[in-house]
């Protein structure tokens, strides 16, 4: 019998957390002796782009599918095709909105996003102004992280006021000019978030380059982004589990392709770290270079 | 102005445009000041100047391209103002530009009634578009296709379908700008017919240019410009041309006769064998000495540019051998031609020889320019300019500065900026392709002169022309090509009728041939 | 521009040059022969109508460029504006709850009422076509992301919405070939355009305009109007294009859309149309799309890694073209 | 491409022209105002800097995009050229741990190469400059991933690396003026670039092929080699894109780039330069960059909401290029 062939199509392909992801997936495939694909497009807008990708995916006939959706609504009509394929599907990263697939393994980007900003509170001693650079004012990561920080400063920290949410489309480059713009019109701001990996590199950018003191919290990791926090440029960051989803991702399409049944949701957890407990095995596990 | 003459044919008295005191002026360019003209209805009313003097501007201010500075335009009798194409045209004022203005990707037809395509139930009605333009064609006796796109046309042909396109209007005004400058004799002659007919008809007919025998054959009255200012009107009839020259140029030109020195013992300097390409060059071979100027005469289509630019490398030729100074030179592209010392001028200015957005002095210096590469690649541009100011005056080319853009500047300027080009690149054999296309008498005289001190220094030069005196003129020897064929070459003393028995030398079967394909 | 198409190919639709046209289909039968001994799945009906329906909002978009583009302009706003599209849309159908057909006028108004805008910037206020549509792309993607609260919306309230990309009326006719209806749609506004293009005043102005606008201009056509209409008849097709979109993902997804003017633009230009202006092909452009989407499809069926096929495509493009001219060459 | 611009602006440096360039500035100067009223932040020396820095990368890119769209063609390739170069430094310098000076030169000469080729494409095998330029953008962007292996390469065994774009030599001389060595790199690569295109060969050939090509062959010029060579230096400008780029993130960022070439583009035509070639500058193009980094700081000092910010952009975009029509109109 030939291997299985797993194909994943996820949000992203260039960010260092879908390489991660991919790692993951591809580490899990050199254990279980299967093959995966791993595709995602050029943003997390590009709805119909992931469309097309999850079409040519079905017309490979792979054995299983992993899918992160952009939007889960819009891919229902594919979803339903791979259903009555007899093509198991294992969603990841974030949920898709139907019954078809067989589980889920993802982490909580909103309380994720709460525990940044509760650590925010406390780093900047619980009042002034802070901003939020962002990857994308439309994705679901995107608006989760943000909604999950906001709310949380503004349920649990009256003291606290976003100033500013601006979005740079992951580019550090972007980042790095938003960020000097924010620092520069706001020379009172305490804090910023950063609410993905190229975002907070370029907030940590932005930062060096006018010589500013403010605390950054960061998410996801990258060899860079851990260089900065061992720097003390980032205060620490949030870290989810990309290895651990794509493992999982593809661990669980082998159970369900060998008929074992599977937990409705595989949560793959989320940390915060910084200098102090980034060499604790626990976190080292899932930080990714 | 002398009192208005009464029309010979109606009798009547007002005149069917006035233009009076005319200003206008482009950025650092006096284009016209106080020009004036009038015509009236059945007349065909030539308007002369030297190249620059602003005819086509005041033209282009009564056809609505340009708005006039200050003047009065009356139409009937009655003021008007005239502010855009589309208005002169409802108001029976037609043009044919002196810058052909056609859309090259269009057919001939769908420029010929572009902006009033027949129609049935709301579509455009593409068999009656082609009708149409067919019977204007053969109203003009002109073989053409009308669904042919004018891209592949020659300038010639382009001309053409200018003038079926301005016939199409039916206008009361035809203003023709340099109708003929690409044109031949037999064209010219159907012309002719074409705006005599016109004339009996009532319309009135302004006709510009600078060939100063049509100006007798066709025109009632001469009015002359220069510097943009009106200079006078004259009846055709009874004015010398040497008048009307000398009214256009503010002084007498002598009309130096050229003394053609004896070349037949000079080497040959170019030699083509057996030059083919596709049906346009079959079997040409010819060859001019040193010292020597060669006429290419023909028909329209007869080929002659298809074999200069052959010769030049701008086509590729299926087969022929091109020989200069006695060795055989491979020559696939014009820059292999240059290095072979072989110019050429082409007919087209616009498309092919001048960089229009280019000032002049660049443009002069194109085909020259390591001439005024100093180390680095840095460009001297004072030595450049110093060239380009010679040109300038050698030529008398008109322009505020060598700095203008090419474009600006007037038709038969341009040419002469083209021409400059070429004299400057300095080459041993130099093949013209309508030199003097649109450049007035006096300059003609010029390029003549310098052609002739060219061929003394022992260049070999090769000159297409329509225009027979001209070649009757300038050649030591004429060759004739009918249908890509040549046909025969003569002394540079032969008559215009053993050409023209040449150029219409068609064996029976190229003639098959040809109109099987 | 460099102009590099020789005089073969050019304006409308006629029948003398349907040989040549066939020929032009070369690249893509070869990319299909390809692909199809490379894998036992490509040709497969499941993935044709996937490669058909991946070509069917690129298509419709480039089609729309391609108007634009034979008058010698550009339309960067093509992508934006289709979201723009879809967004209004939505808000007339799941926001407002009004009837289907409505959303569907409004989706093709809106459209050509932007492109009204874009037209009359180009050709009243001289604006090059570039900024004027770049300016257009930025303004209606802002806008979109306005008017829907830079949320998505969904079109659950009208059932039946998303059978105009996804249902198939040729299926239900033929049930032999379920051709989905955006595929449908795809062709048909083909057809509409290389009529318009071919048979009608506004396509022989369009050649006109990018062949010589200024001698157009001498003739004594109104340039203008005519411009302003080819911008506004390729923004309707635009909103053709939105209501493409929204019904195959059941909703307006606001930040979608820029970047797909270059997929767009490559179709035209790959299927032979000059950025030049003046001649330019509906057919052509069809078959760029589908040279862009069959090898999309084609080198993911094949499981080639993404930054590979990345690498391909751009070879193939160049290859592509590249044929076409030699093919044109020797004709 | 409708030709607008007046006979005023043309060919290369001129001095008669001086006083014409400043009033080009007024769109600029219009912004500056504006924003200096509306924010106190805005025209503080650090916020000045910041903007001068973020115009560092696109205006080098844009002064690339400029040498080729003066000769009538296009170069979509900048962006992801640029990272190419970078990512190649990045080999040179971290994982061969070359010295410095290598990893420079190896920028700029992958750049000339990489412009070379795509130059030869255009010129030898007639494909169109957009295909050409599309196709190695790809090629590029799928390279640029496969060598780093979609992994960021950092500098930091590189002391010094960054010093390229963030040090300040000028500042070390005058202290009071702190210019990053990005923003002094600028202007020197705007410097040469207007003295190749004012005064030497390969300038006046830029302006020649944009013209008209078919008449600088028909002058017998070997028009190839000049094509080739524009193309190549513009790619050389690009690995000096690469190399601020780099130096600014300390790292060569495989993924970025892609998109870059709409805003270089945008710079070049927003300053003036028309797409038809045949004339442009490279003060317009430094104006036309600055506005566009002006207008992204300025209204995000002013916490414009970000789809705001698009929106008003485009209409800025729009209008601060008609003023300038305007503006020569009535010269
Ligand atoms: N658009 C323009 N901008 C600047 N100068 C112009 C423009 N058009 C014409 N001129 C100048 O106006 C003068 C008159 O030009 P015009 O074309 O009317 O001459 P012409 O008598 O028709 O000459 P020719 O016999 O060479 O055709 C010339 O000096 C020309 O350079
Ligand atoms: N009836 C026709 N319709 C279209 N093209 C024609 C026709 N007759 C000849 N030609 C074309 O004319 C071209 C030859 O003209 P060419 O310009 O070389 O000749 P020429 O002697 O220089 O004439 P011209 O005086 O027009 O410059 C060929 O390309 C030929 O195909
Ligand atoms: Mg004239
Ligand atoms: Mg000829």
């Amino acid at each position: 019998q030939d291997a299985y062939d797993i194909a994943l199509i996820s949000k992203g392909f260039q960010h260092q957390f879908w390489q991660a992801v991919k790692a993951g997936a591809d580490q899990a495939a050199a254990d279980l002796g299967v093959t995966v694909t791993f595709e995602g497009p050029e943003t997390e807008s590009q709805v119909d782009r992931q469309m097309d990708m999850l079409a040519a995916a079905l017309s490979r006939k792979p054995s299983a599918i992993g899918f992160a959706a952009l939007d889960s609504q819009a891919a229902t009509p594919l979803l339903q095709q791979a259903k009555d394929a007899g093509i198991p599907v294992i969603a990841f990263d974030s949920g898709v909105d139907s019954d078809i697939p067989l589980t889920t393994a993802t982490t909580d980007n909103v309380a994720a996003a709460a525990l940044a900003a509760d650590v925010m509170a406390e780093l900047i001693g619980g009042e002034g102004k802070v901003a939020i650079v962002a990857h994308d004012q439309t994705s679901r990561t995107g608006i989760d992280r943000v909604e999950g920080f906001s709310n949380r400063i503004k349920e649990a920290y009256p003291n606290i006021e976003v100033v500013s949410v601006q979005y740079g489309g992951g580019d550090q480059l972007q980042s790095t000019e938003i960020t000097k713009s924010i620092l520069l019109a706001n020379p009172d701001l305490k804090g910023i978030f950063g609410a993905n990996e190229g975002s907070v590199l370029g907030v940590a950018n932005g930062k060096q380059e006018l010589g500013s003191n403010v605390v950054i919290i960061g998410y996801d990791s990258g060899a860079a982004q851990k260089a900065l926090i061992e720097s003390g440029v980032i205060a620490g960051a949030i870290t989810q589990n990309p290895v651990g989803i794509g493992y999982q991702t593809v661990q669980a399409a082998v159970s369900a392709l060998k008929g074992e049944t599977l937990p409705a949701i595989i949560d793959t957890g989320f940390y915060y770290y910084d200098k102090t407990n980034m060499t604790d095995p626990k976190i080292a596990a899932v930080l990714y270079d | 102005m002398p009192p208005t003459p009464a029309n010979p044919a109606t009798g009547q008295l007002t005149p069917l445009v006035e233009m009076i005191d005319i200003d206008k002026a482009f950025p650092g360019v006096r284009a016209l000041s106080r020009a004036r003209f009038e015509l009236m209805a059945g007349e065909v009313h030539a308007l002369m100047g030297e190249n620059g003097a602003g005819k086509s501007t005041l033209m282009k201010i009564l056809s609505g391209v340009y708005s006039r500075d200050a003047g009065d335009i009356r139409l009937d009798g009655q003021p008007v103002e005239i502010t855009s194409p589309r208005q002169a045209q409802d108001m029976g004022i037609g043009i044919i530009h002196q810058e052909l203005a056609l859309m090259r990707d269009l057919t001939a037809a769908q420029n010929i009634f572009i902006g009033r395509e027949p129609r049935r139930f709301g579509l455009l009605d593409e068999g009656a578009l082609n009708r149409d333009a067919q019977a204007i064609f053969d109203s003009m006796n002109l073989k053409l296709e009308p669904t042919v796109r004018v891209e592949t046309l020659t300038i010639a042909r382009q001309q053409m379908v200018e003038i079926a396109k301005a016939l199409s209007y039916r206008s009361r005004v035809l203003i023709m700008d340099e109708p003929t400058a690409a044109l031949n004799d037999a064209e010219i002659a159907e012309l002719f017919t074409i705006i005599n007919r016109l004339k009996a008809e009532g319309v009135g007919i302004v006709y510009i240019s600078h060939k100063m025998d049509e100006i007798k054959r066709i025109s009632d009255r001469v009015t002359v410009m220069r510097d943009g200012e009106y200079v006078g009107t004259v009846p055709a009839a009874d004015t010398p041309i040497e008048t009307i020259i000398s009214m256009m140029v503010g002084r007498t030109l002598t009309n130096e006769a050229l003394n053609i020195p004896n070349t037949a013992s000079a080497p040959v300097a170019l030699e083509v064998r057996n030059l083919n390409r596709g049906r346009d060059i079959r079997d040409v071979s010819l060859s001019v000495r040193k010292g020597e100027i060669l006429g290419l005469a023909g028909l329209m289509g007869a080929g002659r540019t298809e074999v200069a630019r052959a010769i030049f490398g701008a086509d590729p030729r299926d087969s022929g051998e091109i020989w200069v100074n006695g060795k055989r030179v491979g020559i696939s592209s014009p820059k292999d031609a240059v290095r072979a010392g072989i110019g050429y001028l082409s007919e087209d200015r616009k498309h092919f020889g001048l960089a229009t957005g280019l000032d002049v002095r660049n443009n002069i210096a194109l085909a020259s320019l390591e001439r005024f590469v100093g180390p680095g690649g840095v460009i001297n541009d004072g030595a450049m300019h110093d060239v380009a100011e010679k040109f300038i005056r050698q030529l008398s080319i008109k322009t505020p500065s060598d700095a203008q853009e090419a474009r600006l500047l007037s038709g038969g300027n341009q040419q002469k900026v083209v021409i400059a080009k070429w004299l400057l690149r300095d080459c041993d054999i130099l093949i013209f392709d309508e030199p003097t296309r649109g450049i007035d008498v006096g300059a003609k005289a010029e390029i003549y002169k310098l052609l002739n001190a060219l061929a003394e220094q022992g260049r070999a030069i090769i000159v297409i022309s329509s225009e027979l005196p001209e070649i009757l003129r300038l050649s030591h020897r004429i060759a004739v090509m009918c249908e890509g064929r040549l046909t025969g070459t003569l002394p540079g003393g032969a008559s215009q009728e053993e050409i023209m028995r040449l150029a219409t030398m068609r064996p029976s079967t190229v003639a098959e041939v040809h109109h099987a394909g | 521009m460099t102009d590099t198409t020789a005089p073969a190919t050019k304006s409308g639709v006629r029948i003398s040059g349907a040989f040549h046209r066939l020929l032009a289909f070369s690249g893509l039968i070869a990319l299909i022969v390809v692909f199809s001994i490379a894998s036992p799945n490509f040709m497969q009906t499941q993935n044709v109508l996937a490669i058909l329906q991946a070509t069917s909002v690129n298509g419709v978009l480039a089609i729309a460029a391609t108007l634009v583009i034979i008058t010698g302009g550009i339309d960067l706003s093509v992508g934006t504006l289709m979201t723009f599209c879809a967004v209004i849309t939505g808000v007339v159908l799941t926001y407002l709850g009004l009837p289907l057909p409505l959303g569907i006028v409004a989706s093709i108004l809106a459209g050509t009422a932007c492109g009204l805008v874009s037209g009359t910037i180009i050709a009243k206020l001289k604006v090059p076509p570039f900024i004027a549509t770049l300016g257009m792309m930025l303004i209606l993607k802002g806008l979109s992301l306005v008017i829907s609260g830079t949320k998505p919306i969904y079109f659950n309230d009208t059932p039946g919405f998303n059978q105009i990309a996804l249902g198939s009326w040729v299926g239900t006719i033929f049930p032999a070939v379920p051709l989905p209806n955006g595929v449908l749609i795809l062709f048909v506004v083909a057809l509409l355009a290389a009529f318009v293009l071919g048979k009608t005043q506004l396509g022989r102005y369009t050649f006109a305009l990018g062949s010589n606008e200024e001698a157009v201009r001498l003739s004594g056509v109104n340039i203008d109007r005519w411009k302003i209409a080819v911008y506004a008849t390729a923004g309707g097709i635009c909103g053709v294009a939105g209501l493409l979109i929204a019904s195959r993902l059941n909703s307006a997804q606001p930040a979608l859309g820029q970047g797909y003017e270059l997929d767009a633009i490559a179709a035209v230009v790959i299927g032979g149309t000059s950025l030049s202006g003046g001649r330019g092909t509906v057919i052509g452009t069809l078959i760029g799309a589908l040279i862009i989407s069959v090898l999309a499809n084609g080198l993911r069926i094949l499981s080639v890694p993404q930054e590979w096929q990345t690498v391909v495509t751009g070879l193939i493009i160049i290859l592509a073209v590249y044929a076409d001219i030699l093919r044109r060459r020797t004709l």
